[in-house]
């Protein structure tokens, strides 16, 4: 391998990507070092187990690879922003599209909503912490190395550019030879174990560790949505694993599943990719339509509107979204039997999606609605999510999607669908959690202005290539004629895309403004909530969460103490001692070693991939030898954080 | 609500925009009976999403204007746990949309696996177009003719268009004509198609190839028959003869002008039954993927560019013969 | 995380302990996982299966005796595996130990006839290169080797560990898990046995 | 805690595992003779094996891996293993049926006639045999 292909060379824009990435380095080493900070960062994040701390971590990285991901889309939006545009050449254009896609739903959605999922679940179910706490680390620096290894491709040995579905023979070593292709599948593959085991970890969770008193049907809807979205975890992300496998051994050990050669059928790749890739779809909304339940009945101050069917209407679409996976490639000729079977499970699926809709809008009636940045976040969802929603019940109509496959079209569908509902999820869901992670509101006056500008950008930036589609504007195109007529809307497009990145600018504005000025919290209630975590004592609920695991008698079970004015008072005497896991530098370790298994597979330096499994196996027989029960925290030390007197 | 209203006027202009905006569009504007299928049922399907957001943009705004909280706030029920009679009721009406939708749907896709009803009786015209990183290559069995890049078809007749592909999965789509379908290597798909006016129709292949993916267009012209039939033979007359030599430079990826030849390459490959051909012929050739931002990737791409041009050159001297 | 209970005495060791309880719970879900990933191996292999190339069709050389083996050694060893569960929860370490040491013996076995099988095949011609349908069929009986492989390992890791510290809920919990494992990996078998190795037989056959 | 039926049974002989293993090797068996030494139609056959397999899955199941246990009091854990194991067969069964007619609805008739090898490949090789002999491997 020659120096010029293992690193990315030629492009300005890369150089100074390399500049950036050295001295950012540089940058925190020395802070580190300067202010003795190595112990604290090993000490209180690398080595913890705490589920609302990775559930920080989890968040920090995706509001990163947000980050990440919108400046690849801005840069897109600035290629395309008027016909003939030589911004960007056809290539540097195709992997950015592919790393905006791979990292937008992979390595920020999911990260960001099991980043919430891990801080807000145990509390909502009144637990101490997960089922396998230990897992739970091993789940998040899995997710983190994965991402990290899928972002160093750009800098070192080129990034993917076949399009985040990868489609073969397009992904093949004959035609997408190199590092770039093996960086996705080795990327994707080393973090969706950590996504399996977040769903196997919170599965338990939800069935095991709730609360005495809370029934199934007694836990708030955002614990409901986590559960349903971790049985389809559980489900999906092996088929991934699978297809992403075979796909490796394709390009690394000359088997012939989806090749050009020896027989292989490309349209089985399509079919694996797709068969995990739609349940993916209702994993990263299933989360965001829970939010929204808890968001939308507490700035309501009303109970959430038929409640059951909420819950029916999800299993519902957990069971569907296995059932509908071929609406994405209607046009692949299966014939017109399977097409119309799938046309009309596809169409079902809006069925629930839309009772879950009314019933939105019905919690809010006869209530008493706040306009809160959060609750803003739940409307806009509303009105932009059903733009999305109808337009996807008119893509699973076959025969007119033969009209309005792989054009703009579809992409402005699946960004009203991924943004109106996953985006603005999480960033409600952040605002509104917020002060439980760090004891203190996010500034609502900034807040509501990154609401206006997004959502405003947001339609203009999407709503134009609904028409762009129809006339004909293939998507991935790095460019077009002027004589297309596309110039005028992908003006107006890329303007809206501008407003989106100023809005993020903003919000990260706010952390900084509310960081310095905000006032602090001193109830654990910062919203008068209605759920078990905002009943902790203090803004940030201790370490070990409840120092007296609450009985819970019913739906919204604080809300209505509060509304009965009998909020339980901790007492001295009903302490007892505490057990907690102890922290662990294995699943960090672990996770290093998959970077250096990952990095040599995509490399293929066979001997460095052996190296790093064999590290991996390293750490999981060390692990099972070792017997550490966690310790316990005395009632002192307890009483001592709780602030009670004896 | 007055900080709403501003959203949801935006909301409203847009759908007056796009109902005034269709017939500009395309794939609104159909020039065939597949097409005018496919508007028909895209524009009936627009009613009833036009419906759906009235509803719920209509009870979004009275509810959220009506219980937004204010002094003297009326009606708050804060027990309000839901109505069966209301759920029931959107349950139900969902279920009627979808079945209302389906039954047009599966009859269009019954319906477009066939040749248009209108010209039932008639025979189709067989094009086999084959999709070969960055071009397309079309066959006529019949006429034993072969064009690349541009096609000619007679209006009022059905085409039955078998797609394959030499390599990247591409997707073969004529908007103005119908709707798309993929062409896959070692596959054969059918798709049928039809021209009712006379003219000249951009297509282009919709699904992402690689680098050259933008430029992986061609033209349709769709004439009388008569003017057809005249091309078709005059083409057999004098165009060159499509060689082997040729057809493998054809294989490597790249763009070319347009291009006839008066035998096919049907003669030697189907690639719908041989998908290793277009790799065998890059091997043959001495041609090899690199790495595109590497060095070698620069050169190895200059040198597919000039064995391009020097392929479009010795189509316009006819010296194929001499291969 | 363990908490002071109360037990009945016949509740077995292995449920004794909060964390046993849940790390049971939390490997059968996983157990739904593989089968979700089997069951892709499967949909590969049942696609592609006919799709030979120029390789030799994969019915044309199963042998019925090599594939009896495998199986007699794999039922078997699930079986003996049932066995040293019922052991652990008569309390018997010994039985325990003894059981899942034939168990183990019974997997080298059963390791050793597949890989023979395949060396057969690729001597044959057939190798992962070979052909979609041989590559489908090497990862998909190859998964459930590695599978194999690793739970031989995982299971002398877990005697050793009963083997130093006796039946506690802890390493009970463990023993209980693994055996878990290994009779589902012969569920795994039963099917490669009917959809791989029958069909193929019977399609080439027929 | 398990209810008092469940360890019981561990005091005395084994004989529900014997009786898993012993159905397991019959139905192992029968399935061998039903595939390989009747003349039944090919449909039937695979009804039938892929019934026997499903059925020895409930077995080990059922005898081996005492799904039905439960741990705790309440029901809880053993509807959850069930239901968990009764998804994942609905799931299995979605993507190994619902993929192989996907794969072949619509592109059976083309598809089976290239790559079942042999003599139709042959044919397909055969027009291209000036470039292409020699590349692979023949077999027969």
């Amino acid at each position: 391998m020659k120096w010029d292909e293992f690193f990315v060379t030629g492009d300005p824009m890369i150089y100074g990507a390399d500049v950036s990435i050295v001295l950012t380095m540089v940058g925190i080493l020395f802070y580190l070092t300067k202010y003795k900070k190595w112990k604290w960062l090993w000490d209180e994040w690398l080595t913890t187990v705490d589920h609302k701390k990775l559930g920080i971590m989890y968040i920090v990285s995706a509001v990163l690879m947000l980050f990440r991901g919108g400046v690849d889309a801005l840069l897109m939006r600035t290629q395309l922003a008027v016909p003939e545009a030589k911004f960007l050449d056809s290539q540097h254009y195709n992997e950015i599209f592919t790393t905006h896609g791979t990292i937008m739903i992979i390595f920020m959605a999911m990260p960001f909503l099991i980043g919430l999922i891990n801080v807000v679940v145990p509390l909502q179910i009144g637990a101490r912490d997960v089922a396998y706490p230990y897992l739970n680390a091993v789940s998040f620096w899995t997710f983190f190395i994965g991402a990290m290894l899928f972002n160093i491709s750009f800098v070192i040995g080129g990034s993917p550019s076949a399009g985040w579905t990868s489609y073969m023979p397009l992904a093949s070593n004959e035609l997408s030879p190199g590092p770039g292709q093996n960086y996705y599948l080795l990327g994707l593959q080393i973090a969706g174990i950590g996504t399996l085991l977040t769903g196997i970890n919170f599965l338990v969770t939800i069935l095991k560790m709730r609360a005495p008193g809370m029934t199934l049907f007694r836990m708030p809807m955002f614990t409901w949505s986590s559960l349903v979205t971790m049985v389809i975890i559980i489900f999906a992300f092996p088929i991934l694993t699978v297809a992403l496998a075979l796909m490796t051994f394709d390009r690394l050990f000359g088997s012939h599943f989806f090749t050009l050669q020896g027989a292989g059928m490309d349209m089985l790749w399509a079919n694996l990719f797709w068969l995990w890739g739609h349940p993916e779809v209702y994993i990263v909304i299933l989360p965001a339509f829970g939010m929204f339940s808890e968001i939308i009945s507490t700035f309501s101050r009303k109970t959430l509107f038929g409640y059951k069917a909420m819950i029916w209407s999800m299993l519902l679409i957990a069971g569907y979204s296995f059932l509908v996976w071929v609406h994405h490639f209607f046009t692949m000729g299966s014939g017109a039997l399977v097409n119309s079977v799938f046309s009309i499970t596809t169409m079902a699926i809006g069925i629930p999606t839309g009772v879950k809709i009314f019933n939105w809008l019905f919690t809010m009636y006869r209530g008493k609605i706040q306009f809160t940045t959060p609750m803003l976040w739940s409307l806009g969802f509303i009105v932009n999510f059903v733009i999305g929603g109808v337009t996807g019940v008119m893509l699973a109509m076959a025969a007119a999607d033969y009209q309005y496959h792989n054009t703009y079209f579809l992409v402005s569908h699946f960004h009203y669908v991924l943004i109106a509902g996953t985006v603005f999820a999480c960033f409600a869901g952040l605002i509104y959690w917020y002060p439980k992670m760090f004891g203190y509101k996010l500034n609502e006056r900034i807040g509501k202005w990154v609401f206006w500008v997004f959502t405003i950008g947001f339609n203009v930036c999407f709503f134009p290539q609904y028409f762009l589609g129809l006339d004909g504007m293939p998507r991935r195109v790095y460019t077009y004629s002027e004589e297309s007529g596309w110039g005028p809307l992908n003006m107006v497009s890329t303007i809206g895309g501008f407003m989106m990145g100023i809005a993020f600018l903003i919000l990260v504005y706010n952390m900084y403004y509310s960081f310095r000025y905000a006032k602090r919290e001193t109830t654990g209630d910062a919203w008068d909530g209605r759920t078990l975590e905002w009943s902790t004592p203090t803004a940030m609920p201790p370490f070990y969460n409840f120092a007296k695991i609450p009985e819970v008698t019913g739906l919204d079970h604080f809300w209505r103490q509060k509304q009965a004015g009998k909020v339980e008072k901790l007492k001295a005497e009903d302490i007892k001692p505490i057990h907690m896991p102890s922290n662990s530098g294995v699943p960090f370790i672990m996770a290093s070693f998959f970077f250096v298994a990952g990095f040599g597979m995509v490399f293929e330096w066979m001997w460095m991939a052996i190296f790093g499994i064999i590290g991996v196996f390293g750490t999981l027989f060390y692990r099972s030898f070792e017997y550490d029960d966690g310790y316990y925290v005395s009632v002192e030390e307890v009483i001592e954080t709780e602030k009670i007197s004896k | 609500m007055r900080r709403l209203k501003p959203f949801f006027t935006f909301g409203l202009l847009m759908a007056v925009f796009m109902l005034s905006g269709c017939s500009d569009m395309i794939v609104l504007d159909p020039k065939g009976p597949v097409g005018a299928e496919q508007r028909d049922l895209i524009m009936y399907s627009i009613w009833f999403m036009l419906f759906i957001l009235l509803v719920v943009y209509a009870l979004t705004a009275f509810i959220v204007y009506k219980y937004r909280d204010r002094k003297n706030h009326k009606g708050y029920d804060p027990d309000n746990e839901g109505s069966h009679l209301l759920e029931t009721i959107w349950w139900i009406i969902p279920i009627i949309i979808v079945i209302a939708l389906s039954i047009p749907t599966v009859k269009s896709i019954y319906s477009l696996e066939g040749p248009p009803e209108e010209s039932k009786d008639q025979k189709p015209l067989v094009i086999h177009a084959t999709s070969v990183n960055w071009k397309w290559v079309f066959s006529y069995p019949e006429q034993d003719i072969e064009t690349v890049n541009y096609l000619h078809i007679p209006e009022d007749r059905p085409v039955l268009f078998k797609l394959t592909s030499a390599d990247s999965m591409a997707s073969f789509w004529v908007p103005q004509l119908g709707g798309q379908k993929y062409a896959m290597a070692g596959m054969e798909t059918e798709l049928y198609l039809q021209a009712d006016e006379q003219g000249t129709y951009e297509g282009r292949n919709s699904n992402f190839t690689g680098e050259g993916f933008t430029n992986h267009t061609f033209d349709v012209m769709a004439m009388s028959d008569a003017e057809f039939e005249k091309w078709a033979s005059e083409t057999k007359a004098d165009a060159p003869e499509l060689s082997k030599g040729q057809y493998d430079k054809l294989m490597l990826p790249g763009h070319v002008k347009q291009m006839t030849f008066s035998s096919t390459h049907l003669d030697w490959v189907d690639h719908a039954k041989n998908p290793e051909y277009a790799l065998d012929a890059r091997e043959r050739l001495g041609y090899e993927e690199k790495l595109p931002h590497s060095k070698a990737g620069k050169e190895e791409k200059k040198k597919r560019e000039e064995e391009m041009k020097k392929l479009e050159e010795s189509e316009s001297h006819g010296d194929s013969h001499a291969h | 995380m363990a908490h002071a209970e109360t037990h009945d005495p016949n509740t077995p060791l292995e449920y004794r302990s909060e964390t046993g309880r849940l790390n049971i719970l939390g490997f059968w879900i996983f157990l739904g996982a593989e089968i979700a990933l089997f069951a892709t191996l499967f949909a590969t292999y049942m696609v592609l299966s006919h799709r030979v190339a120029d390789g030799p069709a994969l019915g044309e050389l199963f042998e019925v005796e090599s594939l009896l083996i495998q199986t007699f050694l794999l039922l078997t060893s699930s079986f003996t595996c049932g066995l040293a569960v019922h052991e652990m929860r008569r309390h018997n370490v010994k039985g325990l130990i003894t059981w899942m040491a034939i168990t183990l013996g019974l997997g080298l076995g059963f390791l050793y006839f597949e890989i023979q099988e395949f060396l057969h095949f690729i001597h044959e011609g057939a190798n992962i290169g070979t052909s979609a349908a041989w590559s489908g069929f090497f990862v998909l009986v190859g998964t459930h080797g590695a599978h194999v492989t690793f739970g031989i390992f995982w299971v002398t890791m877990v005697l050793i560990q009963v083997a130093k510290r006796g039946l506690t809920p802890a390493t009970s919990a463990k023993v209980f898990i693994t055996s878990l494992y290994w009779h589902f990996l012969d569920v795994v078998w039963i099917f490669i046995f009917t959809a791989v190795y029958l069909m193929g037989m019977v399609t080439h056959n027929g | 805690m398990a209810n008092k039926t469940v360890a019981n049974e561990h005091h005395g002989f084994p004989w529900k595992h014997l009786i898993g293993f012993v159905l397991s090797i019959v139905l192992t068996l029968f399935a061998l003779w039903i595939a390989l030494e009747t003349d039944l139609s090919l449909t039937w056959i695979l009804i039938i094996i892929f019934g026997f397999a499903f059925l020895q899955a409930a077995l080990q199941l059922l005898m081996f891996m005492h799904v039905t246990e439960n741990s705790t009091k309440s029901n809880l854990t053993s509807r959850v293993q069930i239901g968990n194991i009764l998804f994942a067969a609905f799931v299995a069964i979605v993507i190994v049926i619902g993929s192989v007619w996907v794969m072949t609805a619509g592109h059976a008739k083309h598809d089976k006639d290239q790559h079942a090898p042999k003599t139709e490949n042959h044919e397909n090789h055969g027009g291209g045999s000036e470039h292409d002999s020699g590349e692979h491997g023949s077999h027969e």
